[in-house]
């Protein structure tokens, strides 16, 4: 398991060549990463995200043990980024390993729904009207009831 | 007790983290304790529903038991990934 | 959409990086890779991968292009090989990408479903035993019905 | 018209591809002609269960009609992935 919580940017395509090399016997690798987006009407100027270190990488591991108990897994990587970002910017990216394809996709889409209500993130969003905190969505607490 | 303020809730209290005196026996008794200080405690606690606690770096309840505890943190619901 | 068939290997590095740089807009980037497993016992000596040209590049931007049409999708990447491949070797991935991070991970899930039953390819496994052609599983078939 | 045959399929009738005079007005139809043919189409056509069949390179069933098809293909579930 592999978490890496850092300002700098990372590199999505070396991260999952990384990742698939270092698996043995798995069938199935399925990685999901984010991106900033830009903002409807002023346009989102830059993003600022706060983490709470310590916790933060205490959070994510712990979302990741579960995801090994639930699925049959190899590897897991979890990569998020604070500080500030801008639109287009890759914000995290997770990466699962199996033998079965149903566990990897499954195990990725969990660490996903966990993560954004789990681990202690928080973006501001900052365009030419003002900052503004990103309120969190009921359909992400929602999301936690699948599993 | 090392209390940390994360993302608005920082920004309501004006500051990132305090060490404070106290015998809360519950998160809920030194929320109360918080408030009363001052207005700006006052404005970062108005509404519990809007806040999310953790006890030495775990997330918990308002009604978690402070005994032992080193650090704890209060914050809006987070917003990663 | 971009659907490439081809005997050589591919880097599943570049190819992530490329797709993820070709898209804009979108939140959520999802990747299946799909790797050659060893076998139990004899162990794999070789697979070796058919497939029926013209039909095979039709099937899968069919897939493609019901998976855009079920799911709101920026860019859609299928890469699959054929000829003769060993334990290890990546034999296919699949990319999406859209604003939901749902909508990509369904539509990455829904692609390998049809990928694996609607098409052609078929794969033979040599071992020091003989060769057997791999049968389809009912489950594969099954899984159709989830969508 | 074109017949084209993968996998074991194609190894059972010991060729991929052949063309053939036909007035089979289903692929069904062809099925029959093939199999009066030789043993080797008889084993590769025993259970069409365990086959399936394209018709000018899109899935199809048995009782498909042929007018105007220009290329017939058999082969068994696929197994890509």
């Amino acid at each position: 398991m592999t978490i890496r919580v850092q300002s700098s940017p990372f590199d999505v395509g070396a991260e999952t060549s990384d990742f698939a090399a270092a698996q043995t016997g798995m069938g199935a690798i399925v990685t999901f990463t984010g991106v900033v987006r830009d903002l409807p009407g002023d346009g989102l100027e830059r993003m600022e995200i706060e983490h709470y270190p310590g916790m933060t990488e205490k959070a994510l591991a712990a979302i990741a043990d579960q995801a090994q108990t639930r699925w049959s897994l190899g590897g897991v990587l979890i990569i998020h980024r604070y500080g500030t970002l801008r639109a287009g910017d890759q914000i995290m990216m997770v990466a699962t390993a199996s033998k079965h394809r149903a566990h990897a996709f499954e195990a990725a889409d969990f660490l996903m729904d966990y993560l954004k209500s789990r681990a202690p993130f928080w973006k501001k969003e900052y365009t030419r009207s003002g900052a503004e905190w990103v309120a969190s969505k009921d359909e992400d607490e929602a999301a936690l009831t699948r599993w | 007790m090392d209390i940390l303020y994360f993302a608005w809730v920082r920004e309501r209290v004006g500051l990132p983290r305090e060490r404070i005196e106290t015998t809360a026996a519950t998160v809920a008794d030194l929320v109360e304790e918080l408030r009363a200080r001052e207005e700006r405690y006052a404005a970062a606690f108005a509404d519990l529903s809007a806040l999310r606690v953790a006890v030495d770096q775990e997330l918990t309840d308002f009604d978690a038991p402070l005994a032992g505890a080193r650090e704890v943190a209060f914050f809006p619901p987070m917003t990663g990934g």
